[in-house]
């Protein structure tokens, strides 16, 4: 019963992009693909063939091998209720976001093995993205660290527990920070426009220009999977290990959808932002996070008040 | 605990101020900041008589809350005046040097022992009070020297809460007139200069004395 | 001769000198500047440039004659830098060099294009293996310099031809570093039609067909101006009815365009619910169109002395449709002046300068954003916009995105306004008046206002009352030169964005 | 026996001269094969037995014998020391081939000399406890380091930095013996480190330390004592910018790891000073390091980004000794400790990557290099495993340092007070972005270096290096990947010179950290990977695979050199962000509103070292001034000197007059 958090993940992580594409054409009042199109896009890229830039060596052939890989690895991190995920460790959380940069790693180098200058401003911006958004994770993981005494995911959630007026805040400040850096590690609005059609303006999008057929499936599947990483964290967070097990699915399913959703509604009707404001914008993300453990400091009694 | 909840809630506020540019939000931000401070002193001085709790919600809702927002929003409707100027610093200096205020407060608190003193009050009034007076170093504009003036004044409030749960009616109105002299004297100033309000700078305060 | 139009001949060697004393003594605007072959008839090209003065409704329009012993001319654009294009226009199709020109380069071929092929000349001819070399594009004949950014760390992005979206055409050089704009150098022409050229091999009321299918977005407004010459040549004035019909679909065709615009904006920053409703309602408008006129373009409805439909047939749809589209409008533009992030993205990107829209000649939207109130339906009155055109304070200042959505918005405010004000009234007269055959060896202007800007036509007809010379200018062709200026210095993400608000059309440029 | 031939080798060196050029290296290298085996054996059966190994040698010094004592502090980092040092001179050979013919015998053989001098003398550092010996040893170390930077020193800009290196080397030297001389006249114990005892047993200790953490800290580039670092490391040969940033300018750390072992008051202060100056250095570093161009000056600030590292886990091993959390102090020290191994691996690596690199292209400018994968492909793959490795990504040998960092950092914040919880917060924070800022910059520089097409001329048409100088570096390589798969044995070694300051050492290194968990989940991974990428050969079997250009908008004139991405534009929009703190001028005008047809024009960015300009030469700027303002005094003539004497005179009186003398 240990992977079930991963393949509860698996299975929502493959409708994801449908979800949130359907949930925006809805929005925009327009009928829009179906639920499944983007299965159906992995699946017709699957057996297509693939075009390689004679630029290129083998960095850009295994980048998307290793960044799916990667993803795949840190979602065995995902715990479920009382059971633990594959790998379970202590401060996995560490291990789970440095694999998570390795897949970016390896995918900004892969940008910029075509020589385009297209894909080079796309690493470029992910580069530095990525990098102002880490130290956010980890102020965020040390507060329910040091809410909960445990420094595992697993355990972590588990020993997770609202009682005060204080805890509900810190909760949902949680959720908010988990969802907004769920925004941008999968670079999506506000940080980026993943559904435009212009090349200058992407961030993810546009450092996969250039690659086709396996690894552009690879890469689509990819996207689902980064969601449904951060959505089963929210899930996790959220609902208590005593509930039976039926209804934690149920709920888990409910969130990871309710997640999903919130996301299309954030993209309908917000618009990206300026891209010299996205630094700050991370950035803040961090500061919010240190509330966070300030006011965790005053729940375990660390900072008195009076 | 939900007094804290409230005081955290007003510090997230000054998260927000920190990367905002649009005039409009730092005004609504300003009075969510009125309707916590309510709370908060609703919260702290539930017991004391219904004539000062009423003053205080005067002074807090009502006043900063509502209509000092309003009158500056008028203010920037007419002149036309949506975004603060780019200020020498840059926003993520703003965003750093304000977090790092917040943090602060909590380290100075945590280290005051002192019976009349409420820490958590003083945190808050300490990172405000610096954000306020933040805001007046790094903006030469006369709209944003206003809104620093009104946040510091809300950092004031605070440490009146945090030296003594019973709140001098002297002081708060003392704290009242300050706040209306400051936004009517610096508003209607800024309404006459009118047109050049928008790149209005202190600096030229001092000119138009001559 | 059209009543408006004042021709002046003037010496070769005084043209340039002429032109600038117009220029700053009567604040005139350079419009229009062309060549014609009339070796046939003159023995000799000729060069026009026309001006209208600033608030009389006058065209100067000075020209000189140049032999053929001498193709070259003293070029204005030193002086008067509107007139760069032109000339470089002018010296590809004709093969009249412009001396002294800062910018020499070619604007209209490409690469594969032979050097000293001239084909608006009346006698040109290509080989066949020029145009097989021509029509594969892999022989470079004559290479384009682009303009370098020296130094270390500049890098170029090549965009287009081949562009992500479904747009038409053109190839953008970026010199950046990071993400900042050094420098932008625009290369169009991809699609150039000869459009000019297939005027003269047509008859006039043919022509008409044409004139609608030279730029998609606004065909109703070329096919009037085109109307409009020839009428002017013949002598002929429509009735009021036309006139009303004219003036209402040219508004219709506003319309549409501008609401389309201010929702395709929302695809430059992301906004997916505002791009898509003002998609919806430029649909609602097309379906409009279709209803109306059997086409969603506004096609065939311009013929050469009026109109082919009586569209007030329709009146109860019309208005119906309209009250609809003015509600969801008001949704699309509270959706929009309420989203901060919106907004965020629009002030302060791509600001053209008000003395570089001048200069530049820039007209339309693009000039009422930076703060020139270039509107040709007021300085020019022309159907029954005499009547009811009340030019608003559609100008701002500031220059940039969001005073260009601005400018739209005032305007498709002022053409509801119209439509409505159209509508209402009663107009008198036949749908169209008898066309005779054009007079020989007669000119005229057409003008009318695309919602891109104004667009203008000079027609000529020869000895035998058949077409001499189409020449049209389209509003693009003034304001693609200046967007590289509104782009410079700003972020390479917003660089998409500075360019849809300006929204030119390719084909409409490459003529 | 051992310790005979050891000695032995001393004298052997000298051979080195009577040698022809070619053979140099091979003599070098069987000396330092022999002194590496011997301290080696000594320095593992320490780190087994955990017992101390001490011995007298034959050389007594102003009649007092001199003693080696190797405790698992020496013992560590003698094993460090000597596998980069064994790598560098085999990747000497091949390096400096085509200098055999400019370069004459003397030349040469001062250069395999200082090298096997620098190994000894370094060995002898870690070994040496006495005070005199030990700076002996010390400025032996920076004098043979000295030769050896300037070894191309027809070039003026090299013997330049190498003076300059040797002045601040001085300043270093002086503050340690300070340190010492100060210990020795207050207490009167013995003028050596354990003479230290005494003092910091009676006295307070934080001022003296802060005396010998700049001694030491200049050596380890520490900022704002690391201005050496970038001048040297460029212009020593490839081999000696690997040994100094891995092992010499550990020497530094090595002495503040000794001094503190005898430290046991006051450690929270020091604890948070070192913090302090470590997250700086580290920040900074990588900061800086960021917008260099030079693929060696950039190295250089990596290495200050590394110290800081180590520096972090030393400051909170210390404030967890102090506030008395066993987890922090043990996984902070251990991982700081270890990070010195790692460190000393993978930045070899990278500095004979660059050195293959310079060999070929002759140039060190990245914007000049490109595409060389192609042509260097195994350099480049190793260069992109230490890309990988000291960004801290796992499975490599950097993430398990930095992950046992976090891990008592992590584990801590429950047992800390107030304060501590912040400090250990800020440290989460800085580590979280020093490691974002470094794959920041390796991304920028991998990919510009070695990916997409030629930038220049430079860098077309170059050979891949041959075996001599791979072999070295994938010896490195090889330890990259088994102390980032395998990492316990490394781990327990690093334990036991961190239990010198913190007791239950292997309690806390056995139980608490998941060694064994984050090599499966590594292991998973690359499995996972391999698995993936056969399936993809499987896939790509079956269809079509075709080539052609990168996607170009369909624009099909266009020259590829000048369409991609650039090492300025990577660095520029991190430029805005880090804008106060860098100091970097953009020269370029955009067009005037006049200029409607524009002139052909220009860019040029210049970057500069804020700190360095702050605090070395604007000092000394101002320092010269006020020397030539003083040299007004200096008439030369004999009345004028008569008379300061007698003011002199006349002031001495005055004071005693007043008793203020």
């Amino acid at each position: 019963m240990n992977g079930l958090g991963f393949l509860l993940s698996i299975v929502s992580s493959l409708l994801f992009p449908g979800i949130i594409a359907v949930t925006k054409a809805k929005l925009s009042g327009r009928k829009g693909p179906g639920i499944f199109q983007p299965l159906f896009d992995a699946a017709r890229l699957f057996r297509k063939g693939s075009i390689y830039s004679v630029t290129t060596s083998i960095i850009f052939q295994i980048a998307p091998v290793i960044y799916f890989a990667s993803i795949v690895v840190a979602l065995l991190f995902m715990p479920f209720g009382q059971y633990k995920g594959f790998l379970s460790f202590e401060v996995d959380f560490v291990f789970f976001s440095y694999l998570l940069a390795v897949g970016k790693f390896v995918m900004i180098i892969g940008a910029m093995d075509t020589g385009s200058g297209f894909e080079g401003m796309g690493a470029n911006r992910e580069a530095l993205y990525s990098m102002l958004v880490e130290p956010a994770f980890f102020i965020l993981m040390g507060s329910l660290a040091l809410l909960t005494n445990h420094t595992s995911f697993y355990s972590l959630f588990v020993h997770i527990h609202f009682d005060s007026v204080l805890s509900y805040l810190i909760a949902l400040l949680a959720i908010y920070l988990f969802v907004q850096i769920a925004m941008v590690e999968n670079s999506r609005i506000p940080i980026d426009d993943p559904k435009t059609h212009l090349e200058l303006t992407m961030i993810h999008e546009v450092m996969v220009l250039d690659n086709s057929g396996f690894d552009m499936c690879l890469i689509h599947l990819a996207t689902g999977l980064k969601f449904a990483l951060y959505g089963g964290l929210i899930a996790n967070f959220i609902f208590p290990d005593t509930w039976p097990l039926y209804t934690q699915i149920a709920v888990f399913l409910m969130v990871n959808l309710l997640f999903v959703i919130a996301v299309g509604f954030l993209e309908a009707f917000r618009a990206r932002n300026k891209l010299e404001k996205n630094p700050k914008w991370i950035l803040t993300l961090s500061s919010i996070s240190m509330v966070v453990f300030l006011s965790v400091l005053v729940i375990v009694h660390k900072y008195f008040l009076e | 605990m939900t007094t804290f909840s409230l005081l955290l809630l007003f510090e997230l506020t000054l998260i927000i101020l920190s990367f905002t540019e649009r005039v409009k939000r730092f005004l609504t931000m300003l009075m969510i900041q009125g309707v916590l401070l309510f709370g908060i002193a609703y919260l702290q001085l539930q017991h004391i008589n219904a004539l000062y709790l009423a003053f205080i919600l005067l002074e807090t809702i009502i006043i900063k809350g509502l209509l000092v927002p309003l009158f500056l929003n008028q203010m920037r409707k007419r002149n036309n005046f949506n975004r603060l100027a780019h200020s020498k610093v840059s926003t993520f200096i703003t965003v750093m040097a304000i977090s790092a205020a917040i943090v602060f407060g909590f380290l100075l608190s945590s280290n005051i022992h002192d019976d009349n003193l409420q820490t958590k009050f003083f945190a808050a009034s300490i990172a405000t009070i610096i954000t306020g007076i933040y805001f007046m170093i790094v903006h030469r504009n006369i709209f944003t020297h206003i809104i620093g003036y009104l946040i510091m004044e809300n950092g004031v409030f605070l440490f009146s809460l945090a030296v003594g749960s019973e709140m001098p009616m002297l002081v708060n109105t003392a704290i009242l007139l300050d706040i209306f002299v400051g936004v009517l004297v610096l508003g209607i100033f800024a309404n006459r200069v009118g047109d050049t309000f928008k790149n209005m700078h202190v600096d030229d305060l001092a000119q138009l004395k001559h | 001769m059209p009543e408006n139009e004042e021709y002046k001949e003037v010496g070769k060697s005084e043209f340039r000198s002429y032109c600038i004393a117009l220029c700053l003594s009567k604040k005139a605007v350079l419009r229009l500047m062309f060549a014609t072959d009339e070796r046939e008839t003159d023995n000799c090209f000729k060069i026009y440039a026309v001006f209208s003065e600033q608030g009389t409704d006058i065209f100067h329009i000075p020209f000189f004659k140049l032999r053929e012993d001498d193709l070259t001319f003293r070029s204005i654009t030193d002086g008067i830098p509107a007139a760069h294009w032109y000339e470089r226009e002018i010296m590809d199709m004709f093969g009249l060099v412009p001396k002294y020109h800062p910018d020499p380069r070619r604007l209209v071929f490409h690469d594969s294009f032979p050097a000293d092929s001239h084909p608006l000349r009346k006698d040109w001819e290509i080989s066949e293996k020029d145009l097989k070399e021509w029509g594969e594009g892999m022989v470079r004949k004559v290479p384009y310099d682009f303009l370098e950014v020296e130094g270390e760390g500049v890098y170029e992005i090549p965009v287009g031809p081949v562009h992500a979206g479904i747009i038409e055409p053109g190839h953008f050089r970026i010199s950046a570093v990071g993400e900042t704009i050094l420098y932008l150098e625009t290369r169009m022409f991809y699609t150039h039609k000869g459009i000019e050229k297939h005027f003269e091999g047509m008859s006039f009321h043919e022509g008409v067909k044409l004139a609608e299918r030279v730029s998609g977005t606004s065909t109703f407004s070329h096919s009037t101006a085109y109307c409009m010459a020839v009428e002017r040549m013949a002598g002929i004035t429509i009735t009021e009815k036309a006139k009303a019909i004219r003036t209402f679909l040219l508004e219709l065709e506003r319309l549409y365009n501008h609401i389309g615009d201010i929702g395709f904006l929302c695809a430059g920053t992301g906004l997916t619910v505002g791009n898509a409703t003002g998609s919806k309602i430029k649909e609602r408008l097309l379906r409009l169109n279709d209803r109306l006129t059997k086409s969603r373009f506004l096609r065939g409805i311009n013929t050469i002395g009026g109109v082919t439909k009586d569209i007030f047939l329709h009146a109860d749809d019309i208005s119906l449709t309209i009250d609809t589209v003015a509600k969801e409008y008001k949704g699309l533009m509270k959706l929009l002046l309420g989203s901060v992030s919106h907004i965020e993205r629009l002030e302060n990107a791509g600001i053209l300068s008000k003395n570089r829209a001048l200069k530049l000649g820039v007209t339309g939207i693009a000039a009422k954003a930076s703060g020139i109130d270039d509107d040709i339906r007021s300085s020019h009155p022309h159907l029954i916009y005499n009547k009811i055109f009340e030019p608003a304070t559609f100008t701002r200042q500031e220059g940039d995105v969001f005073a260009r959505m601005m400018a739209r918005a005032e305007e498709t405010k002022c053409s509801m306004h119209m439509i409505k004000t159209i509508i209402e009234g009663q107009h008198e007269g036949d749908l169209q008046v008898k066309a005779d055959d054009i007079p020989p060896n007669s000119h005229a202007l057409g003008y009318t206002e695309t919602p891109r800007g104004s667009v203008f036509y000079w027609v000529k007809s020869d000895g035998e009352g058949r077409p001499l010379r189409v020449k049209l200018r389209s509003p693009s062709f003034c304001n693609w030169p200046s967007v590289p200026f509104a782009i410079q210095g700003n972020i390479v993400p917003d660089l998409p964005l500075c360019n849809k608000s300006f929204n030119l059309s390719y084909s409409g440029c490459n003529m | 026996m051992y310790l005979i031939v050891f000695q032995l080798l001393f004298v052997l060196t000298f051979g080195i001269f009577i040698l022809s050029k070619r053979h140099m290296s091979y003599f070098g290298l069987f000396i330092q094969l022999g002194l590496a085996g011997i301290t080696s054996y000594w320095s593992v059966d320490v780190l087994i037995h955990g017992t101390v190994f001490e011995r007298e040698l034959l050389i007594s010094f102003w009649g007092n014998p001199l003693e080696i004592k190797v405790d698992s502090l020496s013992a560590f980092f003698i094993l460090v020391l000597n596998f980069t040092l064994l790598t560098g001179t085999m990747y000497s050979a091949g390096y400096l081939k085509p200098y055999i013919n400019e370069k004459n015998r003397a030349e040469f053989g001062l250069h395999y000399f200082s090298l096997v001098w620098l190994h000894i003398s370094m060995l002898l550092v870690c070994m040496l406890r006495d005070g005199l010996a030990f700076l002996v040893v010390w400025e032996l170390m920076a004098v043979s380091s000295f030769f050896l930077v300037i070894f191309e020193s027809e070039k003026e800009e090299t013997v330049k930095a190498g003076i300059y290196y040797l002045l601040e080397m001085h300043v270093g030297l002086v503050l340690i013996m300070a340190g010492f001389i100060y210990a020795f006249v207050q207490t009167g114990a013995v003028f050596s480190f354990d003479g230290l005892t005494v003092y910091f047993a009676r006295f307070h200790p934080f001022p003296l330390f802060l005396l010998f953490f700049m001694g030491f800290g200049i050596k380890a580039g520490f900022i704002p004592f690391h201005t050496w670092l970038p001048h040297a490391h460029p212009a020593a040969p490839s081999h000696i910018s690997g040994i100094m940033s891995s092992v010499m300018i550990k020497m530094g750390i090595y002495g503040i790891l000794r001094v503190l072992t005898y430290i046991h008051t006051d450690l929270l202060a020091i604890g948070i000073f070192i913090l302090i100056i470590s997250a700086i250095s580290g920040l900074l570093g990588v900061m800086y390091a960021i917008m260099q161009h030079d693929l060696k000056k950039l190295l250089a600030y990596h290495s200050i980004e590394n110290i800081g590292i180590i520096g972090i886990g030393i400051g909170i091993g210390l404030i967890g000794v102090a506030k008395d959390i066993p987890v922090l102090a043990a996984l902070g020290f251990t991982g700081g400790i270890l990070h010195v191994l790692n460190h000393s691996l993978f930045k070899s690596l990278l500095f004979y990557s660059a050195g293959s690199i310079y060999m070929r292209t002759h140039t060190r400018h990245i914007e000049h290099l490109g595409g060389l994968i192609k042509r260097m492909p195994v350099t480049a793959l190793l260069f992109l495993l230490g890309a990988m490795a000291i960004c801290g990504l796992p499975p490599f040998n950097g993430f398990i340092s930095e992950f046992l960092i976090y891990f008592g950092l992590f584990k801590g914040l429950r047992t800390a007070d107030f304060q501590t919880d912040l400090t250990i917060l800020g440290a989460i924070i800085c580590l979280a972005l020093i490691g974002g800022l470094a794959i920041f910059c390796f991304t920028k520089v991998f990919s510009i270096v070695f990916l997409g097409t030629a930038r220049s001329r430079l860098s077309e048409n170059v050979k891949e290096i041959r075996g001599g100088m791979i072999f070295p570096k994938i010896l490195a390589g090889i330890m990259i990947v088994t102390i980032g798969i395998f990492p316990l044995y490394f781990v327990k070694a690093a334990g036991k010179v961190a239990g010198l300051y913190v007791e239950d050492i292997p309690l806390i290194i056995q139980n608490a950290p998941p060694l064994s968990n984050v090599s499966r989940a590594s292991l998973v991974f690359i499995l996972l990977t391999a698995f993936l990428w056969f399936l993809r050969r499987m896939q790509q079997k079956r269809v079509q695979i075709e080539h052609g250009p990168t996607w170009g908008c369909g624009y099909s004139g266009a020259d590829p050199a000048v369409h991609q991405y650039t090492a300025t534009s990577f660095a520029e929009n991190y430029r805005e962000l880090a804008s106060p703190i860098l100091k970097v001028d953009k020269h370029f005008e955009l067009l005037k509103e006049e200029e409607i047809f524009p002139r052909p024009r220009s860019f040029k960015t210049e970057t500069g070292d804020m700190l360095e300009e702050n605090l070395i030469e604007k000092p000394i700027r101002r320092i010269i001034y006020w020397m030539e303002k003083a040299a007004m005094f200096q008439t030369g003539n004999l009345q004028h000197y008569i008379m300061y004497a007698f003011l002199f005179a006349g002031l001495i009186f005055l004071l005693t007059i007043f008793k203020l003398i």
